[in-house]
């Protein structure tokens, strides 16, 4: 059986398409599938997931490879789609394909008896290929496609219960939201297609790196693609779709707010980032963006009572911090945190899905004590906060351990004093959000709640273990130990093979990490738990803060205000232009001039013959006199 | 002898008079008779030629026959299309027939 | 001054009074005297120019038949009473427009080489031989012409039989 | 010489003797056999004039022409006579009386027709075009009782008289400067070199303005729209499409053949009065109310379309006149007999009076639709082609600016056509019931729609007999 | 076989033997109609899949003799830029019969009046003389007064009041108003060239020197541009298109603005190549105005028929924004728009008539939750609007990202603020969907239904024809390139 191996990297394309094939099948015949074909998505999902695996097995033992055909062809210019095939969209698949995987297992219970069960496993099975295509594009404009894709399929499974007012106007502010950084990344790949004359981001790293590219154009379209992960990632000034997009059903939330497509813009930067590198002042500003958003959020995360809304801010807020990594030449810390968080956060959420599924609520002020009826949630929730907050040896811990070590290297203290200061912050929401959820007695109106069942709680276990174990990859041990090729030590060897990166303990940075988590870990214990300090004393002594921050920082009133004042209203200006000006004045007042003169023009026939005489007689003297003049 | 500008000026001034006549009266009958004034101008002018200007040519003289003849019909014609007109409205006044117009 | 020209100036003279009367003159009878007096002046003119025929044929028709006709016409119509208004409002721009042909055309007598002018007489012979011959499908056509007025004339002024 | 080559003249002028002595001996009741007998006879005609095909002769010297032009031209007329006589019939029968000088009279203007377009010599056109006049002034008086008949006859005789007096002093001068009357002789002086000083200016001026009031073009148009609205029906038809068409063939030939030489003389003044005649023309069309009235401006309108071609004078442009000119005739009748059609119906000739009457008459909307379609230059309809085609011979002659300006034109008359078929279409009808045109004048509304569209999209046998037809005019 | 002439007989004949129907036997006048517009389509389709997009050029090509004294003759011939809008024409005429089955009012005059409109398309598209490509052009326009006149709607808003006998008036004013422009300019090209001829194969594209093509040039620029509903000239479009009834704004806003941009390109472009390039900054500059405009006016509407009218005015910007790059990437991407605007307008129009003929009204603000009862319209509605977002995976992708590449070849400022009208278009598509099948279903909607079986099956052939488009646009492309590749070969500036 020599012709038979085991399938490699050439084969990486079949994920995508499974996963398209799923929504198609699921679409056209769902309703008639049994369980509404949702195994059709699981099992495609499933194939893909393997495939990925295979996909990794190749990489390991080979080196990265990319793969392209002509999709068509323009007038001379050729439109290509290209596949790579690198550790990082490696990585991704893996990320992508089992986050998925699980949502879907997650969602058979979640989602069960939901009129519309079968079209929301043929928009997740969309949603997922589009992200799979996404990770796998070695080229902008395959990039850009499946880039969109993810947009549409949030889209559709934000406004899946469009029959709700707010989830239909979610839907429709991510898409818009997004798409106005999707702008920015057309142009800023547009411009480099002009200057390189390929859309093949290779080619594209490339005449970056060789320096081919003017150094302005670099620049700004650099910085335009930025805007695009800045709309996806959910990074101010663009974030604010995230929270709104929790009106979606909680797995969605899970796949697509937590592991996948909010991770796409800090994949995207991870992706293109030798552009960044090569642009001057680039980095500077993904650095700072990340910071602002992830101290913002976190801020915000703090006030909010919803429990999906807390979890949504502190996406942003971890998202922030991956950009604030890349922004500091942290690659592999951003890519790390990338893994860890799309682990514990699809945890959270599913544990946010678990909870409501079980109390139908999701203000966390109704909640407290639910560990006593719900303790796989519980546990799950807890390994997962822990992680986020930092804790070692969480997977949390050492991704974010990396990130601030990026930070401590490349700049300066304040920026570094900034992001301990974000790091407490979660560790805080954090607590909160544990101890009001499920410290604390239980709420009679929660008398009657139970565990999830088998279906959910057994994704969650899966993640939950991840989230505990996998940031140990980082461990220079971590490659021997499963017996990979020597070059392959901890995660940043991986990541980057050529020059390879060796996890730096630095001890200090540890320990002080360590030290931030905990201490806030403890005050949201002493605060949310104990009560040393009332939360409402903190809120009324800062009581113009807190109104301000719990209004989000007016950001979502000002976007509101300007799009339904401002656009609209010049909206309206234009219509009315077009209506008064253009067809009343122009196209009627143009039309109404022959009318207007026939009007008048009638009257030169009097009636009187004789005036007919004189016209004739006039029209004579004046033709010989014109004729002779002339 | 006579020189054919003179029977020319002639000419245009009688025919101007009856251009004239045509325009500035209002009973149908006296356009009519300026009407007669223009055509006989006509006449002068081509029997003046006629004898002038070609010798052995009389076309003018020809064509002056039937010009008086074609006048004589019209007359007889806008007369009887007129009393028409007073048969039905009771004047021959052109200002007074003014139901179509515009 | 011969005394053809002084002989043409009195009948040219004559022929403008009587165009003259005919566009100016407030009584409607006047009005037909002076169109008599300048058609019988044109005949004169005729003899001038040497068409005897002409001025022949002139008299008859126009003296006779058309100022009877429309002297006829005029009692029918009943417009004889003086008190009736002759002329319409916008006499002053006739006036204008007439006078301004005319000048147009005395300019343009004026101006125009006319060609040799060798005056000669033509023969009455002549002129009746080529009425029938050359002239004959005018001539054919003309009394078609006439026939057509007559049987307008017929249809549109008899008063009808049935009323 | 050979009477032979009269024949048709013969032939016509004696049908109309025995329509006038048939009907002193037919009962009232009975006339419209005279209708019948007439059209059957100038049927007859039109076959017996074939056998001239071919001929060509200048008779009397010149004066009487049997050449392509007049053959092609005399059917022509012969068919728009015997439309016009089936298409009076029932008009006649309900509104007039004297009903055989009506025949009698319509067959001598169709000889009338005949003879200009054979005339090659001023007097014989003149005397030609006086008959005709003298015609249509009896016709236009038609309605004894009717006061607007009435009214029109008199404008129209006193008018045409004025009209002619200016056309033969302008005749006169060119005489006196030529020194003949006969066409190829007139264009010999014209063309020998010899300065003619203003008279042949003012002369041509003259002659333009006495003809100008016969196609009435503006500002010699005035009573066309009073004698088209006062006129009976079949006579404003017959106005607007045969005296329309004779006067211009008439025109084109004394221009093409007599006034050629002189041409920038009168090029402009052409081009003026063509565009001043459209503009107004259609202008005055927007507010009209009553359909006849309406059309008699469209007529003008169409008038300066025509005069484009005559400004523009070429072989091409003098084809392109006659083809549109046919197409006009053609479409011009087609909506005409459906109003006449709807009037016999109805008694109703305004345009609100045409509300839903696609519902109750389909084939009468789709008639005056297609017409006006048609007229509008809308393709698949004679319009379209006729017009492109003369607009594209007066393009090559450098009147470009006068073309834009006649499109210009078309579209404001696709303007006023649509509000008419506005009302047919789209508004309900005031009455209701169906209503039945009689079979006689479905078939020729039928034979004019197909006449309109084969026109439009075959017209290379019509063109082609066309170019056969004016290669006489330029030897 | 002439394949070409039977693709423009074929309706007409249609329209005849429907003619001969008695008007009372609906259901043969529809059979007729719906054979005549299969065999349009199966033509078409035989016409795109054997065209060589190898040897290119004019293929079919057809001659008869008709007018040879005026240099015209009836030569009818498809390039690889007429192959797709044939195929277009075939599609939607396809589609259009079948989502009018249920015409009540006088069907009899409606099929034969919209299968007259179909030859006319057709035969601007294929005509290779000039005469006969304006003969046809304006063929084109002449049943849409009755169409719209009498089976249209009008709009009322209290405020705003459009008849639809304003719109059609309106309408044919405007286009015949653009096709003086174009005779005229028909006319200074046959009169400048001075061949004698009307054919533009003969003509080519140096008949006229370049000064002259600088001065006729826009002539057809606006003349057609009218009709391809360029700024400031676009009013007709939103009005018209929202008073026609649902089949025939399919056809207009899907194929007969096309003609105006197929005009620009065949007749302007491809006669006077050098007084386009002279001219096309102006284009740049008033095609991103259409897109920007368009969209931005589109977001105000309160009538759904508006949103679409305007959104027709926008795209049809970047088919405009694409013949001005005169680049062939640019180019390509503005003919491919041209199909896939064609395709896409007609579904959203089909759509509209869906809820307008069930619901009796277009007024977004009284709609909310329709999805709910009418789950098929929503979904292909969203498919429509995610094309008209230019959304990969639908042809609507494809073609404007051709434009964009081709745009910031030449004018990347142009370029960008194009890509920003797509980004309204999301607006107010989103909002759109939103407003009229998201949200808790009004009550007063709860009897609504989805589309019968026959409308649901014409507008899924539109579905599949954007999807599939979108996702192997080659086969189409491979045709498109074949034709603009000559058709550049004449500016010296062109890449």
């Amino acid at each position: 059986m020599s012709g038979w191996s085991l399938p490699g990297m050439e084969w990486a394309w079949l994920a995508p398409v499974l996963c398209l094939g799923a929504f198609v099948i699921i679409t056209l015949w769902g309703r008639r599938l049994p369980q509404g074909g949702a195994y059709v998505a699981i099992s495609a999902t499933g194939i893909g997931l393997l495939l990925s695996l295979f996909v990794l097995r190749d990489l390991l033992f080979s080196h990265p490879r990319s793969f392209g055909f002509t999709w068509f062809e323009a007038a001379g210019t050729r439109l290509e789609i290209g596949m790579i095939l690198d550790p990082l969209s490696v990585l991704m698949l893996g990320v992508v394909g089992l986050v998925a995987l699980v949502v879907q297992v997650y969602s058979l219970g979640y989602m069960h008896g939901d009129p519309r069960f079968s079209w929301y496993f043929a928009a997740h099975s969309l949603f997922a290929a589009a992200m799979l295509g996404l990770v796998l594009a070695d080229n902008f404009l395959l990039l850009y496609m499946a880039w969109e894709l993810v947009g549409l399929g949030s889209y559709l499974l934000i406004g899946f219960w469009y029959e709700r007012r707010s989830a239909a106007e979610a839907a429709k502010k991510a898409f818009i939201t997004t798409r106005i950084g999707d702008v920015g990344l057309l142009i800023g790949i547009l411009m480099l297609f002009n200057v390189t004359g390929t859309f093949s981001i290779s080619r594209t790293l490339e005449a970056a790196a060789a320096g081919d590219i003017a150094s302005g154009t670099l620049t700004a379209a650099t910085l335009l693609i930025f805007l695009g992960a800045v709309g996806k990632s959910a990074q101010f000034p663009l974030h604010v779709w995230l929270p709104d997009a929790m009106e979606g059903p909680t797995p969605v939330s899970a796949l697509i707010h937590a592991a996948t497509m909010v991770a796409a813009g800090v994949y995207l930067v991870a992706r293109t980032f030798p552009l960044f590198q090569a642009a001057p002042g680039a980095l500077e500003v993904v650095a700072l963006i990340g910071l602002f958003t992830t101290l913002l959020a976190a801020t915000m995360a703090l006030v909010m009572t919803d429990l999906k809304r807390v979890l949504a801010y502190s996406t942003i807020s971890q998202l922030g911090f991956m950009m604030l990594a890349l922004g500091s030449l942290g690659y592999t810390a951003a890519v790390f945190h990338l893994m860890t968080h799309a682990f514990f956060k699809a945890l959270l959420f599913l544990g946010a899905g678990s909870v409501l599924h079980s109390t139908g609520k999701m203000d966390i002020r109704e909640m407290g004590g639910l560990r006593r009826r719900m303790p796989i949630t519980t546990i799950t929730f807890a390994i997962a906060a822990l992680a986020l907050a930092g804790l070692p040896p969480l997977s949390g811990f050492f991704s974010k351990d990396e990130v601030l070590g990026a930070v401590y290297q490349n700049q300066g203290p304040i920026i570094f004093g900034l992001t301990l200061l974000a790091a407490f912050l979660s560790a805080l929401y954090m607590a909160r959000l544990l101890f009001v959820v499920f410290g604390g007695k239980l709420k009679p109106a929660n008398d009657h709640i139970h565990e999830s069942p088998l279906v959910m709680t057994l994704p969650m276990m899966v993640l939950g273990l991840l989230a505990l174990v996998s940031g140990l990859a980082a461990m220079n041990w971590a490659g021997p130990l499963l017996g990979l090729p020597a070059q392959y030590q901890g995660i940043g060897s991986f990541l980057f093979l050529h020059e390879a990166e060796a996890f730096h303990a630095r001890p200090a940075l540890m320990l002080s990490s360590t030290a931030i988590a905990l201490l806030g870990l403890f005050g949201g214990w002493a605060i949310y738990s104990r009560g040393w300090i009332r939360p409402e004393a903190i809120s009324r002594r800062f009581a113009p803060v807190h109104r301000v921050i719990e209004n989000k920082y007016y950001l979502d009133d000002l976007y509101g205000g300007v799009t339904n004042r401002v656009v609209l209203a010049f909206s309206n200006l234009v219509a009315l232009f077009d209506r008064l000006v253009i067809n009343d004045r122009g196209v009627n007042g143009t039309a109404g001039l022959p009318v207007l003169a026939g009007g008048k023009l009638r009257y030169h026939l009097t009636g009187k013959l004789y005036n007919y005489g004189l016209a004739m007689a006039a029209g004579i003297v004046l033709i010989i006199l014109a004729a002779f003049l002339l | 002898m006579i020189a054919l500008e003179h029977f020319l000026v002639l000419g245009a001034a009688l025919f101007c008079i009856g251009i004239y006549g045509v325009l500035a009266r209002r009973n149908a009958v006296l356009i009519l008779m300026s009407i007669e004034l223009m055509l006989n101008a006509v006449n002068i002018n081509l029997v003046a030629f006629a004898m002038y200007l070609r010798p052995g040519e009389f076309v003018g003289q020809v064509f002056a026959i039937f010009v008086i003849a074609v006048a004589a019909a019209e007359v007889g014609l806008g007369l009887a299309i007129v009393l028409r007109l007073y048969r039905n409205r009771a004047s021959v006044n052109v200002d007074e027939i003014d139901l179509l117009k515009w | 001054m011969s005394a053809t020209l002084v002989l043409f100036y009195l009948l040219g003279a004559a022929c403008l009074l009587g165009g003259l009367g005919v566009v100016a003159s407030r009584r409607v009878i006047h009005c037909a005297l002076f169109l008599l007096l300048s058609l019988v002046s044109v005949a004169g003119l005729y003899l001038l120019l040497s068409a005897d025929f002409l001025a022949l044929v002139q008299v008859l028709i126009y003296g006779g038949a058309v100022t009877i006709v429309l002297l006829f016409a005029l009692m029918l119509t009943r417009v004889t009473d003086l008190t009736t208004r002759l002329d319409n409002p916008q006499k002053p721009l006739a006036l204008v427009a007439a006078l301004a042909l005319f000048l147009i055309l005395v300019a343009t007598v004026a101006f125009t080489p006319w060609g040799p002018q060798a005056p000669e007489r033509v023969e009455l012979v002549a002129l009746g031989r080529s009425l029938f011959s050359q002239w004959a499908v005018p001539f054919e056509i003309a009394s078609v012409v006439l026939l057509v007025a007559l049987i307008g004339a017929l249809v549109i002024a008899r008063p009808e039989e049935d009323q | 010489m050979n009477l032979w080559l009269f024949l048709p003249e013969f032939l016509v002028a004696g049908l109309a003797f025995l329509i006038l002595g048939t009907d002193l001996v037919l009962p009232p009741a009975r006339k419209s056999l005279l209708a019948y007998g007439g059209a059957l006879g100038l049927g007859g005609i039109m076959a017996a004039t074939l056998t001239l095909q071919g001929e060509e002769a200048r008779l009397y010297g010149g004066l009487f022409l049997v050449d392509g032009y007049a053959l092609f031209f005399k059917e022509f007329f012969l068919l728009l006579g015997i439309l016009i006589l089936l298409a009076s019939v029932e008009f006649v029968e309900k509104n007039l009386s004297h009903a055989g000088e009506y025949y009698g009279l319509i067959l001598f203007s169709v000889l009338a027709m005949m003879l200009m377009t054979a005339s090659g010599e001023l007097l014989t056109a003149y005397i030609s075009l006086e008959l005709l006049s003298f015609c249509l002034y009896i016709l236009a008086s038609y309605g004894l009782h009717d006061p607007r008949s009435n009214e029109a006859g008199v404008k129209f005789i006193l008018l045409g008289a004025f009209s002619s007096a200016i056309l033969l002093y302008g005749l006169s001068l060119v005489y006196g400067l030529a020194g003949t009357t006969e066409f190829v002789a007139i264009a010999g002086v014209l063309g020998s070199g010899e300065d003619l000083g203003p008279g042949l200016l003012v002369g041509l001026v003259l002659v333009i303005a006495g003809f100008g009031f016969k196609v009435a073009a503006v500002p010699f148009h005035m009573w066309a729209p009073d004698v088209y609205e006062g006129a009976p029906l079949p006579i404003t038809a017959y106005l607007s499409v045969a005296s329309k068409a004779a006067a211009f063939a008439l025109l084109l030939r004394l221009f093409a053949v007599a006034f050629m030489p002189a041409m920038d003389e009168w090029r402009g003044i052409m081009a003026g009065l063509a565009a001043v005649t459209m503009t107004v023309g259609n202008l005055v069309a927007i507010p009209q109310r009553n359909i006849k009235r309406l059309l008699a401006y469209s007529s003008i309108g169409q008038a300066g379309y025509l005069l484009v071609g005559l400004a523009a004078l070429s072989p091409m442009a003098s084809s392109g006149m006659v083809f549109h000119l046919a197409g006009f005739a053609v479409t011009n009748l087609a909506a005409f007999v459906a109003i006449i059609a709807y009037y016999n119906l109805s008694g109703k000739e305004d345009i609100p009076d045409y509300a839903g009457l696609a519902e109750r008459s389909p084939l009468l909307a789709t008639t005056l639709a297609v017409a006006f379609f048609s007229l509008a230059g809308l393709p698949f309809f004679a319009g379209f082609t006729t017009k492109f085609y003369l607009f594209a011979a007066a393009a090559r002659e450098g009147l470009l600016w006068l073309v834009a300006l006649a499109m210009v034109n078309s579209l404001i008359s696709l303007y006023y056509y649509l509000l008419v078929i506005k009302q047919m279409y789209m508004v309900p009808p005031s009455e209701p019931g169906r209503l039945r045109v009689p079979g006689l004048l479905k078939g020729i509304l039928v034979l004019l729609l197909f006449g309109i569209v084969i026109i439009g999209i075959y017209p290379a046998p019509l063109l082609e007999a066309i170019d056969g037809a004016t290669r006489f005019l330029f030897p | 076989m002439p394949v070409l002439t039977a693709i423009l007989l074929l309706p007409f004949l249609g329209a005849l033997v429907i003619l001969l129907v008695p008007s009372a036997r609906v259901l043969a006048i529809k059979v007729v109609a719906a054979v005549a517009a299969s065999g349009t389509l199966g033509l078409s389709l035989y016409v795109f899949l054997s065209y060589d997009h190898v040897r290119g050029g004019y293929q079919f090509i057809e001659t008869y003799r008709w007018l040879p004294g005026a240099g015209i003759s009836f030569h009818l011939g498809v390039d690889g830029i007429s192959v797709p809008m044939v195929l277009l024409t075939g599609v939607i005429i396809f589609a259009g019969v079948f989502i009018a089955w249920n015409t009540a009012l006088r069907a009899k005059d409606f099929f034969v009046l919209l299968l007259l409109l179909v030859t006319g398309v057709m035969g601007v598209f294929i005509s290779l003389d000039l005469f006969f490509l304006f003969f046809f052009y304006e063929l084109a326009v002449l049943p849409m007064y009755l169409l719209i006149g009498v089976w249209g709607s009008s709009s009322d808003f209290g405020t705003f009041i459009r008849t639809k006998e304003y719109g059609a008036m309106k309408l044919t004013i405007y286009l015949v108003a653009g096709s003086v422009l174009v005779w005229v300019g028909i006319l200074a090209v046959y009169v400048a060239a001075g061949l004698g001829t009307f054919d533009m194969v003969a003509l080519g594209r140096d008949a006229l020197t370049p000064d002259l093509q600088r001065l006729v040039f826009p002539l057809f620029l606006v003349g057609f541009g009218v009709l391809a509903g360029l700024w400031p000239f676009h009013t007709w479009s939103p009005d018209g298109h929202v008073a026609a009834p649902t089949a025939v704004s399919m056809l207009h806003a899907g194929v007969l603005m096309k003609l105006g941009a197929f005009g620009i390109i065949r007749v302007g472009i491809g006669l006077l190549p050098q007084g386009a390039e002279a001219w096309m900054p102006l284009l740049m500059v008033l095609g991103t105005i259409n897109v920007v405009y368009g969209a931005i006016s589109a977001l105000s509407q309160r009538d759904l028929k508006y949103v679409v009218g305007y959104s027709s005015v926008s795209h049809m910007g970047y088919v405009l924004m694409g013949f001005a790059t005169l680049n062939p990437v640019g180019m390509s991407g503005a003919v491919l728009q041209m199909f896939s605007h064609g395709i896409m307008t007609a579904l959203f129009f089909a759509l509209v008539g869906f809820i307008y003929d069930r619901a009796h009204t277009r007024d977004i603000t009284m709609f909310g939750g329709l999805a709910k009862r009418m789950g098929t319209t929503a979904a292909f509605f969203t498919v429509a609007g995610l094309t008209s977002m230019g959304l990969p995976g639908l042809s609507g992708f494809v073609a404007e990202f051709l434009v964009f590449v081709g745009t910031f070849q030449t004018y990347p400022l142009f370029g960008a603020l194009g890509i920003a009208g797509a980004a309204i278009t999301a607006i107010y598509i989103l909002r759109l969907l939103a407003r009229v099948f998201f949200g808790p279903l009004d009550p007063r909607w709860e009897g609504l239904s989805d589309p019968t079986r026959i409308e649901t099956f014409a507008s899924a052939v539109l579905v599949l024809v954007l999807i599939f488009v979108g996702l192997y646009p080659a086969p189409l492309m491979a045709a498109i390139n074949s034709g603009i590749g000559p058709l550049l070969a004449g500016i010296p500036g062109a890449g």
